[in-house]
C-alpha cells in the first residue's frame, strides 16, 4: 500500500506561504501527473513527500503511516531533481550506480539495471563522462538513469523530460511506463507538457498557487474541467473563455450577438438561475466557415499559426480574443468568418466562483462516449 | 575554455607582480642565499666564509639525530592531520548537515581559541598540565590518579605539543571547511540521502570530493605551516627536549642556527627539509590533485 | 637603531655637543630585575649630559640576547655594551669584536688604572676571562645555585635544615619527606643548562674539562649521575622542566628545591611557607664547588666616542649604591668587594637567609664549564641531551662516554 | 534530520558541548589568573575565580608600559600586513585562475612552494636586507616581510576554482571588466573564506614574536607580544598573573572586534549553495 | 548586418568530433531555430558565437567580420544559458540590471526595461528573491529577463521556457517576438518543443550529431523533409517511415499489400529510375476507415493514446509501426482498419543517401498552397 495522503498540508518558507491546507490522497501504484503553472508549489510538494522539505502543518501519510518525522532516507522513495542534482565529480556510470553500490546490491544486478536505463536513454557512450561534459539533455537522462536503477516504492519526477528531444521524449515515456507496468510504484510525475500530462498520467492533479484545482483522470480534467483555470491551463492552444455572457430565455447574449441554446442547456441553466455566465469551448470545437451557418456568430480572423499538423487561427470574436484550430488553412488575416459552436462541447462556470456549473445528463453520456480510455502499451 | 586572455598579459603582469616581487624579497632571494651558504662553514660575523662543499650536507646527513627528528616530524605529521584535518573535516560536516540548533555559537567556540597566540597556549599548557601542581593534576589526586610526566616522554610529548597546536588552528581549519561544505549544492547532498546513504559515505563521497579544492589546502597548510607552529610550544615547553624527543625539522634547523650558530649546517639542513616538502608537494600534484574535483 | 638613536639625541637638544647615544643590551625580564636596570640607566642619564644610554631588552635570556646580537652584528649594527652569559664566555670572544676594559682605561682614563684589582676578587674577576687569557669583560651578575627548603614540609617530615650540608644527606631527606608527607622530596633545577649538574659533578671531585678536554667520564662523574639517576629513579626527586618544576616548589609541593639564588624574590614573594636557603651541598669529605651564573658586561662599541661612553656607563654600574640596587633588584649576588659599602646591601647580606647562603659560597665560585672554542653550545646541548636521556633511564657509564668522545671529538 | 538523526545529532552535540568546553577552559583560566595576585595563583590552583578580585597585574602593566602606544603598533602592523596580504592574494588569485599565459603551472608551483619554506630559512637574510635600508626598530620592518605568504593565493585560487565558471561566461558575455568581475561576483562568491583567510592573517600577525622580537627594540615600537616577553623568565621565573594580563589585552582586542562583527562574518559562513 | 556565417566550422572537445565542417549562414534579422537531438551540438553552436568556447578550425564570421578571436564581449551577444547561470549571490533585480548597471545605462532606461522584462516573464513579486528562494521555472524566467532588457545584437535563447507552463510558455513567445519586431535582433533560439520550433523561427536549422541536415522554413522543414532524419524528428508524432517498399512499374509493394501509385508520381520516380525506396507520410496524412476504400492499405490497431484534442492511433501496418491522428477515437484495439494514403502528401526517399528523391511538379504546387506563410501577430 504505497499510497500517499495529504491531510491539511501547509507549508510556508519563512512568511510565505507556498502550500495552503492541502488535501488529497495518491493512491498506491498510480501514475500521478502533476500540473501546475510556474512557481505554484510542484515541486514544493514532491520535496515534501521525499522528506527533504519539512510540512510546516498538517500530516503527511506514507503508507499509511504518519511520515512527518521520518528522513527521507527512510521512505523508499526515488526522486528526479529538476535540476539534476547529479555528482559533479562522479562520471555518469558512477552517478547511475553509486546508490545502489552503498546498498550493497550484487554487482550483476547493479549491472543489468545499469544496462537496462542507459539503453533507453541512450547513455551508454557517455559511461565515463563527468557531468560537465554532457550536454543539458544528457544530464537530465542520467538523472532520470540515476533514479530509475532504484526500483524505490515511490517514484517522484520533476520536469524529467523537459530538456529533451520530442522523439527521445515519447521513447523515455514509453520506456518509464513499462517500467511503471513492472514495479507499479506510486509515480509522481511534474510536467509542463500537456500530451505528456494527457498520455501519462492515470489521474492529472492540477495545482495554482499551492492549492488544487482538480484532480481527476485526464479525460475528465480535458473535458470537464472544473473551473476556469482548469479550463484555461490544459489544453494548447487553451479553451477560449468568453466572459461576460448574459444569459435569457435560452438565448446567450454574448456582446452584440447572440445565439439560441440548446433545449438541454436551457433547461439546465435555468434550474441553476443564472444569468451571468462564463463561457468556455476548446479550440478544436470551434467550427469556421466562410458563410454563416445557423447558430453561428460573426468573426474576425486576426492571425493564423502554423503549428505543423495544423493551423491555430486567432479570431476576435466580438472584441475577445479566440483561437480556432482547423486542419488547413484557407482565411486570410482580416477576413470575416462564422463561427459555429458545437452545443455538446461547451462549459458554463459560474462568475464568481468560477467553478464549472456541471452538465445536463445527456451532455455526460456524449463526453463518455469520447473518454473510451486507452489502454496501457 | 576561453582562450582570450592570453593576449592581455600586461593585465596578468599586473595582477602577479605585487605577489611576485615581495615574496622574491622576502622568501626567495633568502632562500637562494641559504642554499648558497649551506656549502660554507660559516657563522654569519665572522670576516671570511670557508667554503666547504657539500660537507655540511653529509654532517646533516651522518647526524643520527636528523633521523630521530625527521621520525619526530613523521609523528607531528600524522597526529596533526589526524587532529587538525580529519576531525574538522567531520566536525565541519556534522555541524552543516546534523546539528540544527547553536550552529553559530559551536562556530564561534571552536574558533575562538584562534584568537590567542601560541606562545600564550604554550605558558597555559605548561600550567595547566603541569603533572605535580596544575589544576589538572590536582583533580586527578582527588580522585586518586596522576598525571603523567608528558613533557619527559617521548611520544607523550609530541601528542601533547600537537595537542597545543591543535587547539589554535583547529578553528581556523574548520571554519575554513565550513565555508567550503555550504557551498556545496543542497540537492546534491539531498540526493544521496534520499537513496540511504549513511552520513560517513555522503561526507566520504560527496562531501570530502566536492570540498576537495578547499580541503587540499587545508591538508597541505596543516603539514607545513602546523610543523612550523610546532616551534613556538616546543620553544616555550620542552626546547627539543627530552633530547631532542619533541624537536621537528623546523626546530632543529632554528637550533642549529640560533643556539648552536652553526649557520651552514642550519642552511644545509633547512634546504633538505624544504626538498623533502617540495617532494610532498609534488606528491601531492600526482596523488591527490588529480582526484579534486574543481568547477573550472 | 638608528633611528631610534638620532630620535633620543634630538630630545636632549639644548646641551651644546650632542651627547653620545650608545645601546646597552640586557636579557633582564621584569621578573628577573629589569625594572632596576631602567631605573639604573634612567639615574645615569639624569646624572650627566655627555652620554645618553638606551636600553634594550632582549627576550629568551643570554640566548635570545647572543641571537639577536647575531643578526645585528652581521648587518653590521652592534650595541656599545652587552650582558654575555657565562656559557657564552668563549663563544662570544671567539667571534665577537669586543674591547678589554683594561685597553679602554689605559688608552683614555688612566686614573681608573687599578680599577679592576680594587673592584673584584680576583676568582670572580677571572670568570671573566676567557681561555686564551683575555678578560672579555667585567662580571656583571653572579648567580649561584642554592638548596631552597619548604620549612612547613621539612618540619613535618623532621629534618633539620642544618644537617643538609651533603648530597647524601639530601637525598635521604627527600626519601623521607616523600615517605612522611607523601609530597615530592627534592627538584633539581632543569634548565637549558646541565648547571645545576655541574654543581653536583664539581662538588664530587669530577673535573667537567681538564687540560681544554671533556673529562666528566670519571668514576666521580659516573658515581654523580648514577646518584642523580636514583634520586630519580627512587620517585622522591621530581624530574621535570625548570617552568613547572619551580611552580611546584613555589606551590608548595616539593620539599627542597636546588635552583639559582635568582628565583629568590620569586619564591619569597609568592610562595606562602616559610622558605629559606641553605648553600648548595657538596658530597661527603669533598669540597664544595660552585659554578658562577649570570653574566659579563662586554664593551662591542667600536668607535672610541662610545667606547668612552661605554665605560662611563660601566663604571657607574659598579658604584656600590647600583650594585645594591641590582643585587637588590634581580637577587643575585654582589659582584664587587666594595658592593657592602652600601648599608643595605650589607644588611640584606646579613638578615636575608637566603642571600646569606648563596654569599657564603662565592669562595667556592669556578667558572661554568668552559668549552674552548666554538664547540661550547653543541657541547653543552650534547650534556644536556646526555642529562634527559640519564634521567629517562639510560645507562650512565655507556652515556658519559659516548657524550665525552663526542665533545672531544668537536673540540679536536 | 529526524528521528534517527535527531539521536545521533543529540549525540554530537554532546560531543561538541565537551569539546567547546575543553576548548574555553584555558582561555577561563588566563582571564581569571589576571585578577589574582601571583601568590593567590600559586597557592590555589584550582580556583578559577579569583578569590580576592585584583587588578594590580593590569595596573603594573599601565605603569612599564606604553600600553596605548604598543596596542596602537600592534593594530597598525596587523591591520596593514591583513589588507595588503589579502589584496595581493586575491589579484594573484584571480590571475592564476581566470588567465591563462604559457608560464601559469610553473610559476603557480614555484610560488606555493613558498610555502614550505620555513621562517628560519628568512629570517636572518631578511634582517640584514631590512637594517641595511635602515628598517630595524621601525614599525615597516616588522610588516613587510609578514606579507610575503602565498598561503593566502594558496586558498583563495582554490576557491575560485570551485566558482562555476558559467558565472565568469556570463558576466565575460556582459563585456563586464575584470575588475568588476572581482568587485560584483568573485569576491561576494568567496567572502567566507576570505574572511576567515583575513581573521587568521590578522591574528596571526597580531601575535608575531619572533620576527618582530629580531627588530623591535625599543619599548616605543613594540608590540603586545614583546611586552609578553618581559614577564616571562626561566632565571626569575615567569610572572604568571602579569603574563596573563597581557595574554588577555592581547587577546581580547582581536576577539572584541570579531565579536562587534560577528554577525557579519559568522552569516558569511552561513551562505550556503555558491553552486 | 548582424549576420553569422559558419565556414568549415570544426569543433573538437579533446578527441571528440563535436560539430565537423558546418556550413551556413544566419541571415541578419531573422529568429533561427535551432533543432535537434539532444547532445547533437546546439548549445556548442551557440557558446561558439557567443564566444566562450573557441573553433577549434574555421572560420566564424559575425557582421562580416572574422570573430574567432574577438572576445565575447566585444561581440555584443545577449544570451540564455541552458543552466541559466544567475547570480546566486544577487537578487532577481540585481540579476537582470547588473549588466546594464555596469555599462552605465542611466537609470531611469534601466528601470523601463527591467519592468517591461518582469511585466511579460511575471516576475514582479520576485524582485528581491535570491534565485535560491527561486522555483525552477522563476529561475529560468530570470535567466530569460537578464538577456532582453540588454537590447543585443544578437539573441542567443537556449531552451528558454523549457521549465514553464504551456500558457506561460505562450505568452512569452508572443512577447519575444514582439521584442524582436521591435529591435530586430539576430536570434537564434534552440527549442525542443516542435510547436515553439515551427511557429517561433522564420527558419529551422535542423542538426544531427554536429551536420546541418536541413535548414529551410518551417514550412518546408514540415512538409518538404529534405531526409529521412528530419521527416522523422519533425512532427509530433513524427512522420511515419515505411522501409523496404519495392517500386515496379507504377505499384508499390508494402510488405504483401501493394497500392497503385498516382500518375504523376509514377512518372518522377521512373525518371529517377529507382526501385528500392523508403516512404514517408505524416500520421495526419493517413485516413483510417472501417470499411476498404480504393486504394486503401489493411492494418491493425495496435492501441490509441489520447492526446486531449485528438487521438493517436497506432497501426501496425505489414509488420511495421505507423501512427495515424484522429479527431475522435472510433477503433477497438486489435481492430482491422483501412488505411488510405493522400498521394499529394508523401515523400520518397533514396534508401542509400536517405535523402528526398524531390516531389513532382504538380505535388509543389499544391503543397504550396498549404504553406500560406503566417504573417507575425
Ligand atoms: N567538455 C566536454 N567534453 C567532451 N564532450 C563534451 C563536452 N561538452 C559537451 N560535450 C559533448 O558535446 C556534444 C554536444 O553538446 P551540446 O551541449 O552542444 O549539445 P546540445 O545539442 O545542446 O544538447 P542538449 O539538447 O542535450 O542540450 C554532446 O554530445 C556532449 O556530450
Ligand atoms: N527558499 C524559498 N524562500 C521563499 N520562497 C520560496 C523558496 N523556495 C521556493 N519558494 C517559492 O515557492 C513557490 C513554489 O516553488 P516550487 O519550486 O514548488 O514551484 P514549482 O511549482 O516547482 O515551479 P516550477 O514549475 O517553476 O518549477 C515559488 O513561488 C517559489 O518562489
Ligand atoms: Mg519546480
Ligand atoms: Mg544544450
Amino acid at each position: 500500500m504505497a499510497n500517499i495522503r495529504f491531510e491539511n498540508v501547509r507549508k510556508l518558507y519563512g512568511d510565505h506561504v507556498i502550500i495552503d491546507n492541502l488535501n488529497f490522497e495518491i493512491h498506491s501504484g498510480e501514475r500521478l501527473v502533476l500540473l501546475g503553472p510556474s512557481g505554484c508549489g510542484k515541486s514544493t510538494i514532491l520535496r515534501m513527500i521525499a522528506g527533504l522539505e519539512n510540512v510546516t502543518e498538517g500530516h503527511l501519510y506514507m503508507r499509511n503511516e504518519r511520515v512527518n518525522d521520518i528522513p527521507p532516507g527512510k521512505r523508499n522513495v526515488g526522486m528526479v531533481f529538476q535540476n539534476y542534482a547529479l555528482y559533479p565529480h562522479m562520471t555518469v556510470k558512477e552517478n547511475i550506480t553509486y546508490g545502489l553500490k552503498v546498498k550493497k546490491v550484487p554487482t550483476n544486478e547493479i549491472e543489468k539495471r545499469l544496462d537496462a536505463a542507459a539503453d533507453f536513454l541512450q547513455l551508454k557512450p557517455y559511461y565515463d563522462r563527468k557531468p560537465s561534459e554532457l550536454s543539458g539533455g544528457q544530464r537530465q537522462r542520467v538523472a532520470l538513469a540515476r533514479s530509475t536503477v532504484k526500483n524505490s516504492d515511490y517514484f517522484l519526477l520533476d520536469e524529467p523530460l523537459s530538456n529533451l528531444d520530442a522523439q527521445l521524449r515519447i521513447s523515455a515515456r514509453t520506456a518509464l511506463m513499462d517500467i511503471h507496468n513492472q514495479y507499479k510504484q506510486t509515480m509522481v510525475y511534474v510536467t509542463h507538457d500537456q500530451i505528456e500530462a494527457m498520455t501519462f498520467g492515470t489521474r492529472i492533479a492540477l495545482l495554482n498557487k499551492g492549492v488544487l484545482q482538480m484532480l481527476d483522470t485526464p479525460e475528465n480534467v480535458y473535458h470537464r474541467p472544473a473551473n476556469i483555470f482548469t479550463a484555461k491551463f490544459i489544453g494548447n492552444p487553451p479553451a477560449n473563455i468568453l466572459e461576460n455572457v448574459e444569459y435569457t430565455n435560452g438565448i446567450l447574449q454574448i456582446g452584440k450577438q447572440s445565439i439560441q441554446l440548446s433545449d438541454y442547456w436551457k433547461n439546465y441553466v435555468e434550474k441553476r438561475d443564472r444569468n451571468q455566465l462564463v463561457l468556455g469551448i476548446r479550440p478544436e470545437h470551434l467550427q469556421l466557415s466562410k458563410t454563416p451557418i445557423e447558430g453561428s456568430i460573426r468573426a474576425k480572423v486576426k492571425h493564423s499559426e502554423n503549428q505543423g499538423s495544423n493551423f491555430a487561427i486567432h479570431l476576435d470574436v466580438e472584441g475577445v480574443n479566440a483561437i480556432a484550430i482547423e486542419a488547413s488553412n484557407v482565411f486570410k488575416d482580416g477576413e470575416e468568418v462564422f463561427v459555429n459552436i458545437t452545443m455538446d462541447q461547451i462549459h458554463f462556470f459560474d462568475k464568481e466562483t468560477e467553478n464549472n456549473i456541471g452538465y445536463p445528463e445527456n451532455i455526460i453520456l456524449k463526453k463518455s462516449q469520447l473518454s473510451n480510455r486507452r489502454t496501457n502499451p | 575554455m576561453l582562450v582570450y586572455f592570453k593576449k592581455i598579459q600586461w593585465k596578468t603582469i599586473l595582477l602577479l607582480s605585487p605577489s611576485i616581487v615581495i615574496l622574491s624579497l622576502f622568501v626567495l632571494w633568502p632562500t637562494i642565499y641559504t642554499l648558497y651558504l649551506s656549502f660554507f662553514d660559516w657563522n654569519m660575523i665572522a670576516p671570511t666564509k670557508n667554503f666547504v662543499g657539500l660537507a655540511n650536507y653529509t654532517d646533516v646527513l651522518t647526524n643520527p639525530n636528523t633521523y630521530k627528528v625527521l621520525v619526530n616530524t613523521f609523528w607531528y605529521i600524522v597526529i596533526l592531520l589526524i587532529l587538525n584535518f580529519v576531525v574538522p573535516y567531520i566536525f565541519a560536516f556534522v555541524l552543516h548537515l546534523l546539528i540544527r540548533n547553536f550552529k553559530n555559537f559551536f562556530k564561534s567556540a571552536f574558533f575562538l581559541p584562534s584568537f590567542i597566540s601560541l606562545v600564550v597556549g604554550s605558558i597555559l599548557a605548561t600550567w595547566i598540565l603541569n603533572p605535580i601542581s596544575g589544576p589538572l593534576a590536582r583533580i586527578a589526586q582527588s580522585i586518586g590518579l596522576s598525571i603523567p610526566n608528558w613533557s619527559q616522554t617521548q611520544g607523550l610529548v609530541i601528542v601533547v605539543i600537537s595537542l597545543v597546536v591543535t587547539w589554535k588552528v583547529f578553528g581556523y581549519n574548520f571554519i575554513t571547511l565550513y565555508a567550503a561544505i555550504s557551498g556545496i549544492s543542497n540537492e546534491v547532498i539531498e540526493a544521496a540521502k534520499l537513496d540511504n546513504i549513511p552520513s560517513w559515505r555522503i561526507l566520504k563521497d560527496i562531501v570530502m570530493p566536492m570540498s576537495s579544492s578547499t580541503g587540499v589546502y587545508i591538508l597541505i597548510m596543516t603539514i607545513v605551516t602546523g610543523l612550523q607552529y610546532v616551534y613556538s610550544p616546543v620553544k616555550v615547553i620542552t626546547q627539543g627536549g627530552p633530547d631532542s624527543a619533541s624537536s621537528n625539522l623546523i626546530y632543529q634547523s632554528y637550533h642549529l642556527a640560533f643556539d648552536i650558530y652553526s649557520t651552514g649546517t642550519s642552511a644545509a639542513f633547512s634546504i633538505l627539509t624544504l626538498g623533502l616538502f617540495v617532494l610532498l608537494l609534488f606528491l601531492e600534484f600526482w596523488f591527490v590533485e588529480r582526484r579534486v574535483h574543481y568547477e573550472n | 637603531n638608528s633611528l631610534g638613536s638620532s630620535k633620543s639625541s634630538e630630545a636632549s637638544g639644548p646641551s651644546k655637543k650632542d651627547p653620545t647615544v650608545i645601546e646597552y643590551w640586557y636579557p633582564n625580564a621584569e621578573t628577573q630585575g629589569g625594572k632596576t636596570v631602567v631605573e639604573l640607566i634612567n639615574k645615569f642619564n639624569a646624572s650627566q649630559g655627555k652620554v645618553v644610554v638606551k636600553g634594550v631588552y632582549n627576550a629568551g635570556m643570554y640566548q635570545g640576547l647572543m641571537k639577536n646580537l647575531q643578526s645585528a652584528v652581521a648587518a653590521g649594527q652592534s650595541p656599545a655594551l652587552v650582558q654575555i652569559g657565562w656559557s657564552y664566555r668563549e663563544y662570544f670572544s671567539n667571534n665577537f669584536k669586543y674591547v678589554e676594559p683594561q685597553t679602554i682605561i689605559d688608552k683614555y682614563y688612566p686614573n681608573d688604572k687599578n680599577f679592576l684589582k680594587e673592584k673584584y676578587l680576583s676568582n670572580i674577576l677571572d670568570l671573566a676571562v676567557n681561555n686564551k687569557g683575555s678578560q672579555v669583560g667585567l662580571p656583571y651578575s653572579l648567580s649561584v645555585p642554592v638548596l631552597y627548603l619548604n620549612m612547613d614540609i621539612l618540619n613535618k617530615a623532621g629534618i633539620n635544615p642544618d644537617d643538609l650540608k651533603t648530597w647524601e644527606a639530601v637525598a635521604k631527606a627527600s626519601e623521607k619527606i616523600t615517605q612522611v608527607t607523601g609530597k615530592k622530596g627534592l627538584y633539581i633545577a632543569e634548565a637549558a643548562d646541565t648547571w645545576n649538574v655541574q654543581q653536583m659533578m664539581e662538588s664530587n671531585g669530577a673535573k667537567t674539562l681538564t687540560n681544554g678536554k671533556a673529562s666528566f667520564d670519571s668514576k666521580e662523574g659516573i658515581a654523580t649521575y648514577k646518584f642523580y639517576q636514583d634520586l630519580v629513579k627512587g620517585g622522591s626527586a621530581l624530574h621535570i622542566g625548570i617552568d613547572q618544576g619551580q611552580q611546584a616548589f613555589v606551590s608548595g609541593d616539593v620539599g627542597m628545591a636546588h635552583l639559582t639564588i635568582g628565583q629568590r624574590k620569586n619564591i619569597t614573594q609568592n610562595s606562602k611557607f616559610k622558605a629559606i636557603a641553605v648553600p648548595s651541598p657538596t658530597f661527603e669529605g669533598k669540597e664544595l664547588k660552585v659554578p658562577a651564573g649570570g653574566s659579563l658586561l662586554a664593551i662591542t662599541a667600536d668607535k672610541a666616542e662610545e667606547q668612552k661612553a661605554a665605560w662611563e656607563f660601566e663604571k657607574f654600574l659598579y658604584e656600590s649604591d647600583s650594585v645594591a640596587a641590582w643585587t637588590q633588584g634581580t637577587g643575585y649576588l654582589p659582584e664587587t668587594t666594595d658592593a657592602t659599602n652600601n648599608k643595605d646591601l650589607a644588611t640584606l647580606i646579613e638578615e636575608d637567609n637566603m642571600m646569606g647562603a648563596a654569599y657564603s659560597t662565592l669562595k667556592n665560585l669556578i667558572s661554568w664549564a668552559p668549552f674552548p672554542g666554538n664547540s661550547g653550545l653543541q657541547a653543552e646541548q650534547m650534556l644536556l641531551d646526555m642529562r634527559d636521556r640519564i634521567l629517562g633511564g639510560g645507562d650512565v657509564s655507556t652515556e658519559l662516554k659516548k657524550t665525552q668522545d663526542a665533545i672531544n671529538g668537536l673540540i679536536k | 534530520m529526524k528521528i534517527e538523526g535527531r539521536l545521533s545529532s543529540v549525540i554530537w552535540k554532546w560531543l561538541f558541548i565537551v569539546v567547546v568546553i575543553i576548548w574555553i577552559m584555558p582561555i577561563i583560566f588566563a582571564l581569571g589568573t589576571s585578577f589574582r595576585t601571583l601568590q593567590d595563583v600559586y597557592n590555589n590552583v584550582l580556583a578559577i575565580f579569583p578569590t580576592s578580585l585584583t587588578f594590580e597585574n593590569y595596573s603594573q602593566l599601565y605603569e612599564q608600559l606604553p600600553l596605548f602606544k604598543i596596542i596602537m603598533n600592534n593594530f597598525t602592523i596587523a591591520t596593514t600586513v591583513t589588507i595588503l596580504k589579502l589584496v595581493t592574494s586575491f589579484l594573484a588569485a584571480y590571475a592564476f585562475v581566470y588567465f591563462s599565459f604559457n608560464t601559469k603551472k610553473p610559476l603557480y608551483f614555484i610560488l606555493i612552494t613558498t610555502i614550505f619554506i620555513p621562517f628560519t630559512v628568512t629570517m636572518v637574510p631578511n634582517y640584514l636586507m631590512l637594517s641595511k635600508v635602515g628598517l630595524t626598530d621601525n614599525t615597516l620592518g616588522v610588516i613587510l616581510p609578514q606579507i610575503a605568504d602565498a598561503a593566502g593565493i594558496f586558498l583563495l585560487t582554490q576557491v575560485m576554482r570551485s566558482i562555476p565558471y558559467s558565472l565568469i561566461e556570463s558576466a565575460k558575455l556582459d563585456e563586464i571588466s575584470n575588475y568588476r568581475i572581482m568587485k560584483d561576483i568573485v569576491l561576494p562568491l568567496i567572502q567566507p573564506q576570505m574572511t576567515s583567510v583575513g581573521i587568521w592573517f590578522f591574528v596571526n600577525s597580531w601575535n608575531e614574536f619572533v620576527w618582530p622580537s629580531l627588530i623591535l627594540k625599543s619599548k616605543e615600537t613594540y608590540t603586545l607580544p614583546l611586552a609578553l616577553q618581559m614577564y616571562i623568565s626561566s632565571e626569575g621565573g615567569t610572572n604568571f598573573a602579569v603574563a596573563m594580563a597581557v595574554s588577555v589585552i592581547t587577546m581580547s582586542i582581536p576577539l572584541l572586534l570579531y565579536l562587534i562583527f560577528q554577525k557579519y562574518i559568522i552569516g558569511t559562513f552561513t551562505s550556503s549553495g555558491i553552486k
